[in-house]
């Protein structure tokens, strides 16, 4: 089983987890009020007043099948609006 | 006479926590306004604004001043970005130009508030009706920003980037704070003609809090502020000149429409403030999602960072002191 | 004359910002009030009526009318339930019915602080012991949705889900939403009688202050309800049917039993509208813990996607005009 | 060494870190405030004000005796109430 | 006499609130105020009492009463650290005894508060100057405890744990809650000065909802200090005892002192509290800093599981009944 | 690649993400507001308004080698301060 992380801006997050959705995702967790470093430079909590937010890290644990869909259907958001993604082992308890 | 105005603002609570903000950072202390707190602060003086906005626009109605000021002012959220377009074109690409344009043509809900506190302080009136002409100027510049990018982007722009004008609309119009900003006015211009009862019993939460409330978000504000001034210095020199000439040159051209408008001092200095200060809220949002090109540190960094503390500190008593030098008094 | 009464309830700020919330969502603006300022608010609300229902508790005293009034209100909470439970058994399962039962049996303080606004609106007197009543009447729900399900469901249920009395009493009276509810009455009631002083200190705070701050969770309210209003569309027309039948006929034999008590008006409105309201806070928790079987997507649905904001446009107003015809004015 | 991640309804967090600790975990990290979906539907920060919660993501590193002890008191809890558990491999830095 | 005193304070809104918050942890209901609802409270009770010191400052200017007033509380906290540290070094080692003494040297605010809302309730007059003993006291005793470490600690302290004058100096000067309260100090200082207008402005948000505020925040500290209980409890009989007569022993220094400097009743009674009282904000944070070898649930535990309830309950109306019986009453 | 999650007190928040850039990690992502039990104890979600604050949890995805260089910056401060460090595998997506 797999494990995906996936970090990027909290305004993209309902399009996210759509692609998720969309992708036959199992389920995932969402973390909100998140901040980092990346790329794109920082996010950090003193803008979340601002509507742009802060950033969200989605976690899923799926299939390895299903991971290969949801990396087709996470890729475009993440290439367009920035982000991050990663991949590990897993397996249920 | 502007340097007495300047320290009859300094000298006053809200930016007196703004400047304690900003010396908190500056010293490293660990103050921090946590999350969500500031929002909080931030939809509550919104909500008042809106409301109070809307219970004297119902006094006043719409007559021909009030419809030529709004008319105005939302001219003014079109024109002003063109013009910023070009001086930014002088250094930076389009994408960057447009954007930085369009948070200047937009406004800053904090730096009106504090325009008003300033002006209650002076005893000097102003209309409710002006809070309509923040609410309408925050979106249109969004629009031409847009626009700006669109016929002056580069042939080559990938087409994945098109602009997609329906959710930048949505974007625009309906950005959580226009939104409660503008539903509030509403709110208050139907309670004010159906409910008195209900005006009353707001009053203690909109009107009576409200100062307080705006000091403690000015507190954070200077937090926030002084956390990006570093960001700006890094961006360069031609943006810190811009950042603090930009809103001068608007303010000078608000001024010279508020004089045409045969506007009092008190609506002239807000006219002008909306034109002179930078939107960091409905824009910033509205450019990341829709020009990806640009960098967010630029024009967050150059309306937050230097525009925003220079209006709340020098820009709102110099601007008073234009106002009363073209604009002859007669209240 | 009811549409009158609907229109005078829906053109109030709490009203007008509860629906403000709700078109924010189906405008699919961005606007969201973030955790946990939703709590801060939902505990002032509760904070503040406790203490004001204790101050006026200490004032009216345990007479006779005060006492049968409660008592009566505990009566209802143990029977709607188990009407509302046999009209359930017609679509749905034991588990279901018996969750659902017990949310329409407790009551939801939202309403009922909405409902004494509009008392106050109309200038119609009612009574601070009311809000014992409110405070004693959300959890005996509970115990009888437990019982229903102890005796109706099927014997097959695991004995892993054996009804754990303690932790569900526990559950159902400490429940932090009702214990802040209590514990701020008593404290109302034990400051009126011993610290005047006290009282009058707090007034800005629980009295001046509440109106606005209704209002601004009343925005969160109605984003929430609409968020839910989808999930009970997918539930099916029986459930969307009984989220409002139910309340109207929960208020009419409310405005029965009040009749029979002799209630003044603003009292009996507000008893009718305890009857008439659901609850989405103790009892959704206690379910959610004690009957896993049922749907908590159902139960909450009912109460907060449709219950929730019919009462509030269209019930209260609606129960007083029963009220009105029902029980003869002497006021 | 090994990771484990539980994500359930923050209403069990007590329960859960009980049954942590009587199963000798050496430590644990919580998120709280954290939505998701899963098997029993979604779980969103809207419903926080209600005293429904959220969710919360329980983080433990420990060696792999450890973990099926807490596996054992773990799963009960997860089965009545609903909830995910994962496990992966991890190092002490 | 003082069991009076006792009831009187115990009767009171903010007294009552912090046992509402003790009860549901006893009760183990499952009320919570969620972060970082507690920091906005803390905040805002810091900026409030730190502005309206500074008005009164204003009034009173820097009298000999003031100068020695003030120095008579910075040398408190200088000497009474040194004090608690041979207490404590009966049972105790270096580390854990200068942590523990550090905030037994400092103050709470938030008793100092509760002394207040006690005063006023009573009918005591009190300055306002006072506030700014409270804002000068809470560093001292960090500097204390840092140089008992130096000059107690075994020679085998590793290097690495040298004391870092410099950041030290920072934590304790400039800690987030210390300098809001000295900056709203100022603030409020100035603002008087210059700006009577806005004084009156910022009255209903400092003045009028602070009473409210304060029994929010005692409902929280009421949980935080009932759930930090056990952990002392653990810690054993000797930081037991000592949480509670310390405070008493610090008290009657505080007493004598206050005889000396010709205090007044109310002042006298504030200066003993803040004799009393010990830190759980600023010093933990610069403990855990710079004398990470103490267990950090020692000094917070006493101070906030033991020694805070104590004061808010018992001590202040007994240090109420030591002040009257040493300090002949003349107003 | 690999994956890092350090937990420690949020006071050491500044310095960490400071040894963390001075050691080339190409990003991090931050939770705060993370409250857990370790060896030195308890930290809950009561003592936030304190300024002792609660604990962050800091995930660097990078490569080994910057994980080595990773490593030698944060072991002093977690040593001084406490907290602890994980490493796993993990692949971009
Ligand atoms: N190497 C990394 N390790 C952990 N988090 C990362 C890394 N790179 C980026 N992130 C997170 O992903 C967010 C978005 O990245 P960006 O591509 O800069 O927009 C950042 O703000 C970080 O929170
Ligand atoms: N496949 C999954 N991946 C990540 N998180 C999950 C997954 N399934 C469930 N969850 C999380 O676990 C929570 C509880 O699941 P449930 O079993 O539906 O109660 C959900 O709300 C999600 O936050
Ligand atoms: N074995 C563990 N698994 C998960 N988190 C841990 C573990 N040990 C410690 N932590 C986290 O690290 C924090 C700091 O640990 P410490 O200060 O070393 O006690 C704790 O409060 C926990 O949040
Ligand atoms: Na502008
Ligand atoms: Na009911
Ligand atoms: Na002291």
């Amino acid at each position: 089983m797999k494990r995906l992380d996936l970090i990027f801006s909290d305004r993209e997050l309902d399009s996210m987890l759509k692609a998720l959705d969309d992708g036959g995702a199992p389920g995932y967790t969402v973390i909100k009020h998140v901040t980092g470093k990346g790329p794109q430079g920082a996010v950090s909590e003193d803008m979340e007043f601002t509507d742009l937010g802060a950033n969200a890290h989605v976690i899923v644990f799926c299939d390895e099948e299903i991971l290969n869909k949801l990396r087709e259907n996470v890729r475009p958001i993440l290439n367009y609006y920035g982000g991050v993604g990663f991949v590990s082992e897993a397996s249920p308890i | 006479m502007d340097t007495d105005l300047i320290l009859q603002n300094v000298l006053t609570p809200p930016v007196l926590f703004f400047f304690l903000g900003t010396i908190a950072v500056v010293l490293r202390s660990d103050l921090e306004i946590p999350a969500p707190l500031p929002k909080l602060f931030s939809f509550y003086l919104l909500l008042a604004i809106g409301f109070k906005g809307g219970l004297e626009l119902q006094d006043s109605g719409f007559g021909p001043q009030v419809i030529q000021t709004v008319g105005a002012a939302i001219c003014m959220s079109l024109i002003l970005p063109i013009i910023c377009f070009f001086i930014l074109r002088v250094k930076l690409d389009v994408f960057n130009s447009a954007a930085i344009a369009a948070a200047y043509g937009s406004i800053s809900a904090v730096t009106f508030i504090t325009a008003e506190s300033f002006l209650e302080n002076l005893n000097i009136h102003f209309d409710g009706f002006m809070v309509a002409a923040l609410a309408l100027m925050e979106s249109p510049a969004i629009i031409v920003g847009l626009l700006l990018v669109k016929f002056a982007a580069p042939e080559t722009r990938a087409n994945s980037k098109r602009i997609r004008w329906r959710s930048i609309l949505h974007e625009a119009m309906l950005n959580g704070s226009v939104y409660l900003l503008i539903g509030s006015l509403f709110i208050g211009f139907l309670t004010a003609a159906h409910n008195p009862s209900g005006v009353e019993k707001m009053q203690p939460f909109t009107g009576k809090l409200f100062y307080g409330a705006e000091c403690f978000f000015l507190l954070d504000m200077g937090i926030v502020a002084a956390k990006r001034m570093p960001k700006l210095l890094k961006a360069g020199s031609f943006l810190i000149a811009f950042a603090i000439a930009m809103p001068l040159f608007n303010a000078f051209i608000g001024v010279m429409v508020a004089k045409m408008l045969a506007l009092g001092p008190g609506n002239a200095l807000l006219f002008v403030v909306l034109c002179a200060s930078a939107s960091y809220i409905a824009v910033p949002a509205a450019m990341r999602m829709t020009v990806p090109e640009a960098k967010s540190s630029y024009y967050i960094s150059t309306a937050l960072g230097l525009t925003f503390p220079f209006n709340i500190v020098f820009g709102i008593p110099v601007y008073m002191g234009m106002v009363n030098k073209f604009i002859p008094m007669m209240s």
